[in-house]
């Protein structure tokens, strides 16, 4: 009771905090906000800015895609996550999962989407004339998504911030508090997700930089490996370290839901059914795949078998390096990118990781961190603007995109980091981080929910 | 009677059953168990890691037989269960002061 | 082999008394059915009445949602209540969904089409004229859905039945023959659903007195919730009364499936992709994670902790709760419906159950019925004319709505609570309700299908 | 290591040859592909052969029906085999899907889509000009799909190139050395699959005598069926033959994703948002019920019980059986083709294997070979020109009809059985077929991949 | 102090440990195991093939008792599992030369 | 020889196991066991409901030793596995008449 107790005054304070800003803005006329990543993602006959028009196809396309990306969270990301948890902590990591798809949800209606989409001040965070979707209905069109309804787009992007925050619990579980983790989850959604998606996508500085991010490589992989290093690095070492996966087969039903999923959020970010969306689908299964073979490939060699495990997690860090690049590079930056993807990810954890000492459970940060870090850059490189008119790389005589990647890259991993260890300190004074040792022994199923998985 | 307690690699089951019910011994009850001894566990590797398994999984056989039976039941199971390789298993002896065929209400050598 | 040949007779029954019936009404002329709650949920500018015109948008997402609420049975529900119920019982409990998404496929394109949303007659029951869907083709376009082929209307409204029938089957299990629950799937669907669903939906007497439903809360939950009271109290109490969940994993996984599907359900109840099925989709997800977090929130502070199963239970209730509401109701209504979801439903099994002391295994009475007759109501109170001009509420000055809805929800909680007993009795007469006893303690998926779930 | 190599000699082979052939033909001018199977399936008014141009609605829909075939695989198929598969196999099974799918994602672009769908060489090929996806770009349109990027439609295609070679796993499970299978699906894709493809849907000889196929009856089921009962056949019989299903709750799962996912494979071979596909899914659906109802009814009559994994194996049959006639026969001949595919594969799997003794431990064969030659066979006697004027059985007076039918599935026998023979041959000499004896006894999770699926 | 073995179908469980605790045996130990005897496993028939299971699964329940309670628990089980078909299981009784009771290191009958 | 079996709470499996290495039992076997005793299950409360789980979940260590090593292990069993909270558990001793390895053929106490 009394973490619930800590929990809710945060949560008003938080809440109340928003609103009151938010009135603040509100007063304030500001200009529309920037045409951004997307609005790049679509085809050059799109930059004359025609008025908005609801397209049923685009519409359709974007309902499912919402669904989809939905999906990726609860099961997906559960799922995979709660296979690789040891059995005894196997529904605490799903229910982190699933209860911060909930949280989420609630505050990105509240003020999320205001303070992310909302009319850009300073570059910096959105305006609040949009908390709790003042404004919007059934016939409201934004101008970031011209074809479809703005409840599609205010969901679709939910479901974006939602899953980010998700990830890093893969570093957290197995020791940490329930009450310390839905905490995190207001925090850290409210002071690094909104920001830093506003940042990249609602018009903030850098996407007037020309940062590229196509669905997701800065704002959602290294922002939330970020998160994942930093706290486990705070949390400090589990009592028992091994990884012991409980239950494998979730973990390919939960890799495979993700490589579905992923389709949304990938082909998804273009925002419309049209050929980018092609590019950025045909890129991603090419990419996943081509990390899954060269991981396992990898660890066959290295560790002399190769794993069902390695096949689901190289397929995780290729579609993760993947993202920034999906609508921008053609098929051989897609093959290329993900072939790295397989391999340095793999390094990452199986070198890197006990060299540094810090104990991410599931590889949060050595898969999407280093994942996302990869995509992000190599972007910079690949990408090609016969695929995508807003995208040109290194490779195709644009050597400052590379560097603008590098700022965009660096300043997610420095904001990220720094406020995420602030929030940490707060949740430690406020409800506490870990359990105690026993219920750690014992499990977290049962010390913070009173279940067990499975009574077979 | 004696209870002869074996702990033995799965994959041999089948064959020490098979042998078993060769001799005429009919009953047994078999656990799945975790195994510490000489034989290490294993060591899995998870995403290039390395990770002890302290335990190897063994299957217990347990099978009451008459004193006369006991001394060939060890050593069939001993040679049927043998790969000569470490982690093999052990079998214990021990006596039983009674026994009774719950469906029939018999005891001693007759319900086992 | 005896229960077999009992059902083959009562099928054939059935089918032969609908054909009859059939030939008796294809030669009177009826005239089309009226226009009815989907119509209502079209934008203004199809009043107008447009003459019926494929769009490929609109089909693209009636397709998929169709997929998606069939996902919904199996697995989604199937893994729902299977991962609830005892291990040895879940393979029966799965086999109850799937035998009866099977058996309603068949008969819905028999008679079920035909006397659901044949041309209407004295407002109680469709015409014969669609028996085996005589008369449609590829090209056929339903009045009911003016922009996609009828064949995917056809199947779209398959799928309802089919999980409406499987809904009850929570509160029968642990207990119920196998082929009784065949039996009742046929005769419950016949005589239960389509009745119901024509008045709501197939221009009977309901959807002209103005009753909303939007997606089906009287049709789908009231009406199985219903069903699953009666029933429960018809067959009497388990031997074991504990709910023991064998496999928690698949009751998130299952949980995921639904919530996802449910976008199809409620969204696709638009029958077209536009900013109706927006809101249906924002009001969907935004119900849903505010009823997890006060079921959670609720059960932390009455039980001491909170559970995944809380979260996933409170999922679904708000799942339950927005569905008649979800394309007319604005965001705020959502958030309201979807806490008391969560409350409400909560204290429904956690006190009025015990109570009363009737065995509903899986609460499906607790939550499809208590959950479904508070979205109905709140959709008299919350309906927004600014969101579907179709529904007007109490809160914006047509007090009028929610007598309707008060009428609508007494009609079939009546209809569907007396049929469902009759239907019992006649299952008791032909083949018996219970397994013995012993094959109760054994369990029934040793005893009913000679199969176990798990060789572990 | 010593199999990693060969694998890795083999690929690299196997593309170099590639690449010297496409060099060779690239030079040479094709005339463009025929007009073939999926063509027939747009209505008659496509008939005029329009400009391709973009629809939204249509593309919207392919998207996601790629997306739905995807999953099929992973984790549906992979779900189904793997619960079907012993306990201590089901990882192994899981990664055969799964590896499958990565390297055919890799193959079918870098080789597989230009040999299928590229220009038609003498009937038998395609050419070599669309190697590595050249001149395709975000604006491409393929004359086979001429409302959606060729993006869209070259993953479409490639979703059905890697089940197909997943399928014929199930054959051979439980023993098969994980490098030999790699290399089976390297080289059984390269030289069974593609030219088969090419035959039937990239306007090569059988698409040119008129067979019907609509979405791949003799492309993916018989021709993996023939490969299951030969390779299963080569392979020889397992140690412990019998079939113990690890976990029944995975293939209930898996069967329902695969029904899901179905309406991707059969809907979307019609390659547009339209009646068409309207025809496809209702087929499917139907079929597939009826199939599922009376395999469990023969079931119940032969072996006392009704088993959940009967309802599952049925459904399956019925999905196989209907996939070539889905788009062309009406709702009548859905059920009839669904009711036979519940009760011959039954018979094939129940009778005719234990007959002939043959070890295929997942009844690849007897699944998919027999019930897609029943399906294949059906189309020729049903096929409705009323529903799809692009076919017309033996029933709408065209008895030649099913003469071609039995050429295309006689030939696909033939040419499938022979070299899947020799590519067996192959791998027993590059890296042999079977695991040690003792790592069978152990289980192939253990031996294979170092891993175990379930630590409860 | 004796040990009783006994190995019971698996659906008596509830019916036995009641009828245990009802004579003020309380404390008792239960493993699931598979047990090969006269009772000849069943047949699965999948896809209309049988395939012989050659074990049942069977409930183990150990419970220590003082030697004057070792007759009374033994016919109580006797009793409470018996069904009369085959398959109904085994009793065994041996002796246990010490108990602790890890809690207060109470040792022999008062540990129990 | 003697066989030591402990019932203790899974949690102190590490604890024990680890501290018996040290005295030098190397060899043990454990099973997971539901154990019935003083301690009551728990209650676990779903949707509110609250439902007798009236086992609890425990472990069961069995190590045979040679005579003059079994009370050393009850006594090092005894203080690790001790938390002084009800359902510590127990520790029964008997004795083995024969130890076979099977890998080697050596019986007695050079067999342990
Ligand atoms: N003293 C013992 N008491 C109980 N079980 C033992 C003992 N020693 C060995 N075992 C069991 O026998 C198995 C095999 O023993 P191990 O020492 O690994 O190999 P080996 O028998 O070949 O020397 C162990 O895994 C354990 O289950
Ligand atoms: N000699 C034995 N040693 C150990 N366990 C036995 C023995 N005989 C029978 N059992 C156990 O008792 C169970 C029941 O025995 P079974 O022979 O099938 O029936 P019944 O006891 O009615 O003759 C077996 O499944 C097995 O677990
Ligand atoms: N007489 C007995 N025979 C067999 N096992 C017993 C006996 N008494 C207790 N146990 C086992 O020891 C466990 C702990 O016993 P319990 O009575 O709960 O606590 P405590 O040992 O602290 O008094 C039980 O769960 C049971 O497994």
């Amino acid at each position: 009771m009394r973490p619930l107790i800590g929990l809710l005054i945060i949560l008003s304070l938080v809440l109340s905090a928003g609103l009151l800003f938010a009135e603040d803005q509100v007063q304030k006329t500001n200009p529309p906000s920037q045409a951004e990543q997307h609005a790049a993602a679509q085809p050059a006959s799109a930059a004359a800015a025609p008025a908005p028009k609801l397209d049923t196809g685009d519409t359709a396309w974007m309902i499912v895609a919402t669904a989809m990306v939905m999906l990726m969270s609860i099961p997906g990301l559960a799922l995979f996550y709660g296979g690789l948890a040891k059995r005894k902590d196997s529904l605490n990591t799903m229910a982190m999962t699933f209860v911060t798809f909930c949280i989420v949800s609630l505050l990105w209606i509240f003020y999320g989407y205001s303070f992310s989409f909302g009319a850009d001040i300073a570059g910096l965070i959105g305006g609040g004339e949009k908390l709790l979707l003042r404004g919007i209905g059934p016939n409201s069109i934004s101008d970031l998504a011209k074809t479809i309804p703005e409840y599609i787009y205010v969901v679709y992007q939910l479901t974006f911030a939602a899953i980010t925050v998700a990830l890093a619990s893969g570093a957290y579980i197995e020791r940490m508090k329930f009450s310390a983790w839905m905490l995190f989850t207001i925090l850290w959604f409210s002071f690094v997700y909104i920001p830093i998606a506003h940042w990249v996508w609602g018009g903030g500085f850098l996407a007037r930089i020309g940062a590229l991010d196509f669905a997701g490589g800065t704002v959602v992989h290294i922002n939330a490996g970020i998160a994942a290093l930093v706290g486990a690095l705070i949390l400090g070492k589990r009592n028992e370290k091994a990884l012991m996966p409980g239950n494998l087969t979730l973990v390919v039903t939960g890799a495979g839901l993700l490589w579905f999923g992923w389709f949304g959020f990938n082909a998804g970010s273009a925002v419309a059914a049209n050929g980018i969306a092609g590019a950025a689908f045909i890129n991603t299964n090419t990419a996943t795949a081509a990390a899954a073979v060269s991981w396992m490939l990898v660890e066959w060699i290295h560790s002399k078998k190769p794993t069902v495990l390695g096949l689901a997690s190289g397929a995780v860090g290729g579609l993760v390096a993947i993202t920034p690049a999906a609508g921008f590079v053609n098929i051989t930056g897609a093959i290329i990118i993900g072939m790295a993807a397989g391999i340095i990810p793999f390094f990452a954890v199986a070198m890197l990781k006990p060299k540094l000492g810090y104990d991410d459970t599931l590889d949060a940060f050595g898969i999407h961190g280093v994942g996302g870090t990869l995509g992000a850059l190599m972007t910079g490189i690949f990408a090609d603007p016969s695929i995508n008119e807003g995208g040109k790389g290194l490779l195709y005589g644009n050597p400052g995109q590379f560097l603008t990647q590098l700022i965009a890259v660096g300043t997610t991993v420095l904001y990220s980091g720094i406020v995420t260890a602030i929030i940490f300190m707060i949740i430690k004074a406020v409800v506490g981080l870990r359990v105690e040792t026993e219920d750690e022994i014992i499990g977290l199923d049962e010390s913070q929910h009173g279940e067990r998985a499975y009574n077979l | 009677m004696k209870k002869i307690e074996a702990i033995i690699k799965p994959f041999k089951l089948d064959e020490v059953k098979d042998a078993l019910n060769s001799i005429g011994v009919q009953g047994m009850t078999v656990t799945e168990v975790k195994g510490f001894g000489r034989q290490k566990g294993h060591v899995e590797l998870y995403r290039g890691a390395e990770y002890d398994v302290s335990f190897v999984p063994k299957i217990k056989i347990e099978a009451v037989v008459p004193d006369n039976m006991a001394d060939k039941t060890v050593s069939l199971i001993e040679s049927r269960a043998k790969t000569g390789k470490i982690g093999d298993g052990k079998i214990f002896v021990s006596s039983v002061a009674q026994v009774v065929r719950i469906r029939t209400g018999e005891t001693g050598e007759s319900a086992i």
